[in-house]
């Protein structure tokens, strides 16, 4: 993968262009391309990377001066919090509501909660961040419009969310975030729900005398919840690493800000640390879901 | 009397869905009008010939300093929006249903051989998946944008290389439970040919997912569409579609310029919208599982 | 427009002690596009670099974008003779950790400056001109140039000053993790995010202007609408660069003030006029051009004349712009004030591309960055537009700025848009159309190899001029050459803009766009 | 309670669908009654209407269908019009159902403790420990080995045998006094069939449990029930004791049916059907449904038959009843 982005990044353009100076002479270019190894052939700087890389270095940034691996990580803090506030919201919401859809599925109250996954789906996110600022950060007024708020450290682990005023300004980005994730889960959840309702184990367990209550929150949402789990996984990953323009729109100092500043500058380095960390991410999300998915669905054998 | 085919049975339960008929009559409008877009705008907005500057900004109903009535008012560089909102139409329905047919059916093959062969097969299609997953659009974007220069075809083959992996993966998890039911022990056992079981057993099983997925994916294909415009790696500024129409008009939503991006955005509602509203109601009229 | 006596007015203010009474705890939180990539003094010579640490570190004189410099740690310089300077610095000045500023610091700085490892931009050119370095005291330093060089204040103003006795072996992490982030600026730096946010608290031994703020924040927000919006929800007290759109809406909201200033970026179109065949021109059936018709100055001269730059600037920049007649800003020194401005004519233009042997036009596309510069996909649509009009068809293509500097540099365009932001109209033309050379280090920007021996002549000589006022009557005479000849089409000189919240901030701009909380005054 | 009221006691029960095609009428009319301890079989082609009234009288048809009219009496308590938490407290408690498709009837997901002791904390307030206990019992008693481990394996564990043994152990879980089986063994086996009615029979007769078994299959009523109800689109056409009923066939379509059951002396014959299909309920032919197909219809049949009592403990829905059937009874 790293030899993609080191072809890639070699294909898109020449990272000197961009970082020089107005005031650099022909000389500082050339320094500049000496400096950052860019004045090699790229196999050998690919050479050069892969044997730092053995050695667990990734290289500096190239605009940071700072080891690579470690300026992502010290953003991924940032971006895992963001994530996991947003997965956390739009599951919760997705499902209450994807069930609600499913239960009243034809009446005015499914009809609305469905319009409105759609329009969750259909609208930008950049629109609905912009407007999320503005009418409740501008407007009203009641949550803070950019930025991560005061952190704190809590079984060590060192997060915003531990403060008032951290979660206070994690919430407008994580609903932006959220937003289409949510319209997902609902409609998926509202599908396995209506087709789970008008299934003969429901059919029994009404038959049982079972409360409505124990019917929609175990027999059907335990079957809805095994196809959600591959999805809300995947999508926890997409979370993760397409949270670009939510945090663009609301200077999140996360992964994804850094990434996209870092592809507009071609700082190559980073580019691949963030790849590297973000596969690696997958990869144990890939697990978790696996293992998730074994434990709920006993259909699935232990080989497969 | 003869039993009508099951697609024709489909088709008479979708015929009597009220939101489905409603959203294939939008729809089946919006594709008219897209296709006969080109030869009813008044005004060309891909050729930069026809746009005067004098007339950016003018409020619907405004006439041009040549006379030209525009019906939806014009953008910030005199652009008529209710030409290039039939212009752009076109575009968007263009790069979202192509992106996502191809996407579906690559990552649906990858997917249903992954789920099937098991093994290394497996190992190596999921691994690819887990790698395209993790790479972002916007490099992948920028990529080919970088090797070809930005193009309605770059963008629909960036969105591809996007949306596919979501299928397989997808389909994989569905074929793994699909492969242990009877009916494909059955259809195994009776030596048909795998291909066979796998396509004309396993898939249709597939398939309520995977229109779920994929009427959801169109408009997120048209909004990734927008999104990418709006970082600004995505089609060219002079070919707008509705997405860039909305992403460029919406800064000066604030600003009193309503028409800039209401319109398009309305145009694209009632496009995702429709499609989401045939794609549910053929969701249901498929499902063997549900029917009454 | 700031006139000479504005900039002593302004030069005053900044190092007139305020009043006691307004010395009350404030912070000021300000919202800017770009926050800085190191702590670093010399580490990559970025405008949103020597923003934010000038906060810390002090230089010898302060560019502002004006006609002169003014001091800074050296209270005055003079010309011993035509190679050598003399410059008298400040006395009492102190390091935040106490140690004293002496001439012999300034020496260890311009012997670092070349040495700063895997810089992607290092400050080399604002020392090179220096040849020998001598403290005659502690505080009386001698500068040495090869040659005569006239503006050496303005350079030496790009190079903030390290601490022999603090910085020796001091490497850009170190800096970064603040260890050795000490100057003896007006702040101290307390928190570093890379390309998030700084913060500083007030140099309370600073030897100028007590700072009227005890805190200052400088928080990076890329996109223009948030962090308008940000400023609008008080989350911010300053912000830098207002989104166009956004621009008629903030001029009349009773919350926040906006001031818009002429900024020294020009924005300008790069014809080929070098080579026989360019790219991305064909006649009107779509057969590649088999000559160049942009090497004819009459085509460049009707292309150039074919665009309505008021127009541009009235309706796509929103007025915060003005229509540039040459590839200088008119605060600037070199700035040729005899040049008229550049009539839109499209009917001469017609009638030129006629003369020239093109009466019906030919096909070409044109290029320009997305996001580099305000509006710069629309000016260049615009200016398709207009191009358009005059017969000569034309497609516009707008590409990312990763992807597009590098093709420009290697010549897959015949005609780009980018734009070019210097101090001295001099260099401006020593960056963009003198002959590209590696001997001379000239012409880096020079992407489409124009050369032009009078106006190279002309810029060289004005170089070596001591006399001020010829100097600038040179340069000023090579700006005419290279604009006769349509070597470049300058289009709009654009505009900085600052918003604050009205009643609490007021933000003095100079030209050169500094974003400093120096600038920025309380009003309550 | 006395031994005299019935189990069950249907009356003229109708239950309709709100179609966009129409009202169609899936039980149209029946009226029945089950015994205490007694076994009713319910016996009808597909689509009869059978099902719907086993659904109906448990309370579980949904929208768009309903119980137009009629009366559903429970051991003397009126059903119809029952609100729906009071239903739900017999349901599973005193009148209990078995599904046709046991691969389908338990949630795949749930383990079958979880499924077993869900019913038993859905009606009496004991520790979860007790219900496993009494869950475990249960699953001993339909005759699952090692109960205690089955307890904690998921469905598809399980065979389709031994899967309708664990839904019969839920439905025994209270004792109901009345189990409503809606074709139980058509899925299985011959032998699991046999092994599974074994069991239901033996349980049943034990604990006094009234049964309405609901089936198509002549030969599982012939050795289980004491009374056969026989349902055509919509309405009980005959109904008698097992032996009255199989022996001497009064009705053309129950002949038909018994007709076309392969037995051992019949081989060699052609088996005999009966033409035609069952009548979509949305265009049933008026008077008597079944004179499109029967041999005896004449034009007297275009009036609706009344159901008549042609001999003691018979019922008939006939205006030509089998000649031979009535001289014999």
């Amino acid at each position: 993968m790293s030899l993609i982005v080191f072809v890639s990044v070699y294909a898109i353009g020449d990272p000197v262009e961009i970082l020089v100076s107005p005031q650099a002479t022909i000389k500082e270019i050339e320094q500049t391309r000496v400096a950052l190894g860019l004045d090699q052939p790229l196999w050998w700087q690919y050479l050069l990377f892969l044997g730092h890389a053995l050695q667990g270095d990734l290289g500096r940034s190239f605009i940071f001066h700072q080891p690579a691996l470690s300026l992502v990580f010290s953003r991924f803090g940032a971006t895992l919090e963001l994530a996991l506030s947003a997965l956390l919201l739009s599951t919760m919401l997705g499902i209450a509501l994807g069930l609600v859809a499913a239960l009243r599925v034809g009446d005015w109250v499914g009809r609305t909660i469905m319009a409105a996954s759609i329009a969750g789906l259909s609208l930008p996110t950049f629109w609905v961040g912009t407007l999320l600022v503005m009418f409740f950060g501008i407007w009203l007024g009641w949550l803070p419009a950019i930025g991560r708020g005061e952190v704190a450290t809590f079984l060590g682990i060192t997060s915003s969310l531990f403060t008032r005023d951290g979660l206070a300004h994690v919430i407008l980005p994580a609903s932006t975030l959220a937003l289409g994730n949510t319209a997902l889960i609902i409609r998926l959840t509202r599908s396995g729900a209506v087709e789970a309702l008008q299934s003969d184990y429901v059919r029994f367990a009404r038959a049982k005398g079972l409360s409505p209550t124990r019917i929609v929150g175990v027999h059907v949402l335990k079957s809805v919840l095994i196809p959600l789990t591959t999805i809300v996984g995947l999508e926890f990953g997409g979370l993760v690493a397409f949270s670009v323009v939510t945090e663009t729109i609301y200077a999140w100092p996360g992964m994804g800000k850094l990434i996209v500043d870092s592809i507009a500058v071609l700082d190559r380095p980073v580019i691949v640390a963030y790849l590297m960390m973000v596969a690696l991410l997958f990869v144990v999300i890939n697990l978790v879901v696996d293992l998730l998915y074994r434990a709920l669905d006993p259909r699935v054998g232990p080989h497969t | 009397m003869r039993e009508p085919s099951p697609t024709r049975l489909a088709l008479l339960a979708f015929a009597r869905s009220g939101t489905g008929m409603s959203g294939a009559i939008v729809l089946a409008a919006l594709i008219v009008l897209a296709t006969i877009g080109h030869s009813i705008a008044p005004q060309n907005p891909y050729d930069l010939k026809s746009l005067d500057i004098m007339d950016a900004q003018l409020p619907p109903g405004s006439a041009s300093m040549d006379g030209m009535r525009f019906l939806l008012g014009t953008d910030t560089l005199g652009r008529d929006l209710f030409s290039a909102i039939l212009y752009g139409l076109r575009t968007s329905l263009l790069v979202g249903v192509t992106s996502t047919v191809v996407a579906v059916a690559i990552g649906t093959t990858l997917g249903l051989i992954a789920g099937w062969a098991g093994g290394f097969v497996e190992g190596l299609i999921m691994r690819i998946v887990d790698l395209q997953l993790s790479l972002p659009a916007i490099l992948v974007a920028l990529v080919l944008i970088s090797l070809t220069g930005p193009g309605t075809s770059n963008v629909i083959v960036a969105l591809i290389l996007v949306q596919w992996a979501v299928y397989a993966r997808t389909i994989r998890s569905v074929v793994l439970v699909e492969r242990q039911r009877d009916y494909v022990v059955a259809a195994t056992g009776l030596s048909l040919p795998r291909a066979r079981v796998l396509f004309r057993h396993v898939l249709p099983n597939c398939l309520a997912p995977l229109i779920v997925l994929a009427t959801v994916a169109i408009a997120g294909a048209i909004t990734l569409e927008a999104t990418l415009s709006f970082l600004g790696i995505g089609l060219p500024v002079t070919q707008p579609s509705l997405g860039l129409l909305i992403a460029n008009g919406f800064a000066y939503l604030m600003s009193g310029a309503y028409w800039i991006s209401i319109f398009p955005g309305v145009v694209l509602f009632a496009v995702v919208m429709s499609i989401n509203l045939v794609g549910d109601t053929l969701r249901d009229v498929l499902n063997p599982r549900l029917q009454r | 427009m700031l006139s000479r006596r504005d900039t002593l007015l302004l030069a005053a203010a900044i190092l007139a002690p305020l009043p006691v009474a307004a010395q009350a705890a404030r912070r000021l939180r300000m919202g800017v596009a770009l926050a800085p990539n190191s702590i670093d003094p010399h580490y990559h010579n970025t405008g949103q670099n020597n923003s934010a640490l000038r906060h810390v570190f002090d230089t010898l004189c302060n560019e502002m974008g004006l006609e002169e410099v003014e001091p800074c740690l050296a209270e005055s310089w003079k010309m011993l003779d035509a190679t050598t300077w003399q410059f008298d610095l400040r006395k009492g000045v102190t390091f935040t950790d106490g140690t004293p500023f002496t001439a012999d610091d300034v020496i260890f700085t311009f012997e670092r400056v070349p040495t700063v490892p895997n810089s992607p931009g290092l400050y080399t050119p604002f020392v090179k001109p220096v040849v020998k370095l001598q403290a005659k005291d502690p505080h009386t330093l001698i500068m040495t140039t090869a040659a005569p060089y006239p503006t050496l204040p303005r350079e030496v103003a790009w190079v903030q000053i390290l601490s022999r006795k603090i910085h020796t072996g001091a490497t850009t992490d170190d800096f970064n993790s603040l260890k050795v982030a000490i100057g003896t600026g007006p702040y101290k730096i307390t928190k570093y995010v890379p390309g998030d946010e700084v913060q500083f608290v007030r140099n309370d031994a600073y030897w100028g202007r007590k700072q009227p703020w005890e805190t200052v924040q400088l928080k990076a927000v890329a996109n223009d609408s948030t962090r308008l919006g940000a400023l609008l929800a008080g989350d911010l007290d300053l912000m830098f660069r207002v989104g166009t759109p956004d621009l008629p809406r903030v001029q009349n909201d009773p919350k926040v003030e906006v001031s818009l200033s002429p900024s020294l970026e020009i924005v300008y179109l790069f014809p080929d006029s070098t080579r026989d065949v360019s790219p991305n021109m064909t006649d009107k059936a779509g057969k590649p051009l088999e000559k160049n018709p942009l090497r004819d100055v009459r085509v460049r001269r009707a292309l150039s004349m074919s665009i309505d730059r008021q127009a541009i600037v009235d309706r796509v920049m929103q007025k915060a712009g003005a229509p540039a007649n040459q590839i200088a800003a008119p605060t600037m020194e070199g700035f040729n004030k005899s040049l008229p401005p550049i009539p839109y004519d499209p009917v001469a233009a017609r009638k030129l591309l006629a003369e020239a042997g093109y009466p019906d036009g030919w096909k070409m596309k044109i290029n320009g960055p997305v996001g580099f510069i305000a509006n710069d996909d629309k000016i260049l649509q615009a200016v398709g537009s207009f191009f358009s009009r005059v017969g000569v068809e034309t497609e516009v293509e707008s590409v990312s700025p990763a992807v597009y500097f590098g093709k420009a540099t290697a010549r897959e365009y015949c005609v780009f848009m980018t734009s070019y932001t210097g101090p001295v109209a001099i260099g401006d033309l020593k960056a963009l159309i003198v002959t590209k050379d590696p001997k001379t280090g000239d012409g880096p920007f020079n992407r489409h190899l124009y050369s032009n021996k009078q106006l190279d002549d002309l810029v060289y000589q004005a170089q070596a001029t001591l006399d001020p006022v010829e100097r600038v009557r040179l340069t000023g005479e090579a700006m005419k050459v290279g604009m006769d000849d349509a070597a470049l089409i300058p289009l709009v000189q654009t505009m900085g803009s600052v918003a604050t919240r009205k009643g609490v901030v007021k933000y003095n701009s100079v030209p050169i766009g500094w974003g400093w909380a120096m600038l920025a005054e309380p009003l309550s | 309670m006395s031994d005299d009221v019935p189990t069950l006691e249907l009356r003229d029960l109708h239950t309709d669908f709100d179609t966009r095609a129409g009202v169609l009428r899936a039980v149209d009319g029946v009226t029945l009654s089950v015994g205490r301890g007694e076994v009713l079989g319910l016996v009808g082609e597909s689509g009869s209407g059978k099902s719907v009234t086993g659904f109906s009288i448990i309370g579980l048809i949904d929208p768009p269908g309903r119980v137009s009219s009629g009366s559903i009496k429970f051991q003397g308590r009126e059903l119809v019009g029952l609100p729906e938490p009071e239903l739900r407290r017999l349901r599973g408690r005193h009148i209990a159902m078995i599904f046709q498709d046991p691969m389908m009837t338990l949630n795949p997901v749930l383990r079958i403790d979880t499924q077993m002791t869900e019913t038993i904390q859905a009606h009496e307030r004991v520790s979860t420990a007790e219900a496993r206990r009494r869950s475990r019992d249960a699953l001993g008693q339909v005759g699952i080995p090692s109960p205690e481990e089955r307890l904690s394996a998921y469905p598809h564990q399980f065979s389709g045998g031994m899967r309708q043994r664990v839904a019969i152990a839920i439905a025994l879980l209270h004792n109901p006094a009345l189990i409503i089986a809606d074709e139980p063994t058509t899925a299985l086996d011959v032998t699991i069939q046999a092994q599974i009615l074994a069991v239901v029979q033996k349980l049943a007769s034990e604990r006094g449990t009234s049964l309405l078994w609901i089936t198509h299959d002549l030969s599982v009523v012939a050795g289980l029930a004491d009374r056969i109800a026989v349902m055509y689109a919509g309405r009980i056409v005959e109904s008698g004791s097992v032996d009255a009923v199989l022996d001497h066939p009064m009705h053309h379509y129950t002949r038909g049916l018994i007709g076309s059951v392969p037995s051992r002396n019949q081989r060699g014959h052609k088996l005999v059907q009966i033409p035609g299909m069952t009548p979509s309920p949305l265009n049933r032919p008026a008077g008597c449904a079944f004179r499109t197909r029967c041999p005896a219809a004449d034009s007297a049949c275009e009036v609706e038959p009344e159901l008549i009592v042609p001999v003691p403990g018979r019922e008939l829905r006939c205006f030509h009843p089998a000649p031979d059937a009535l001289v014999a009874a």
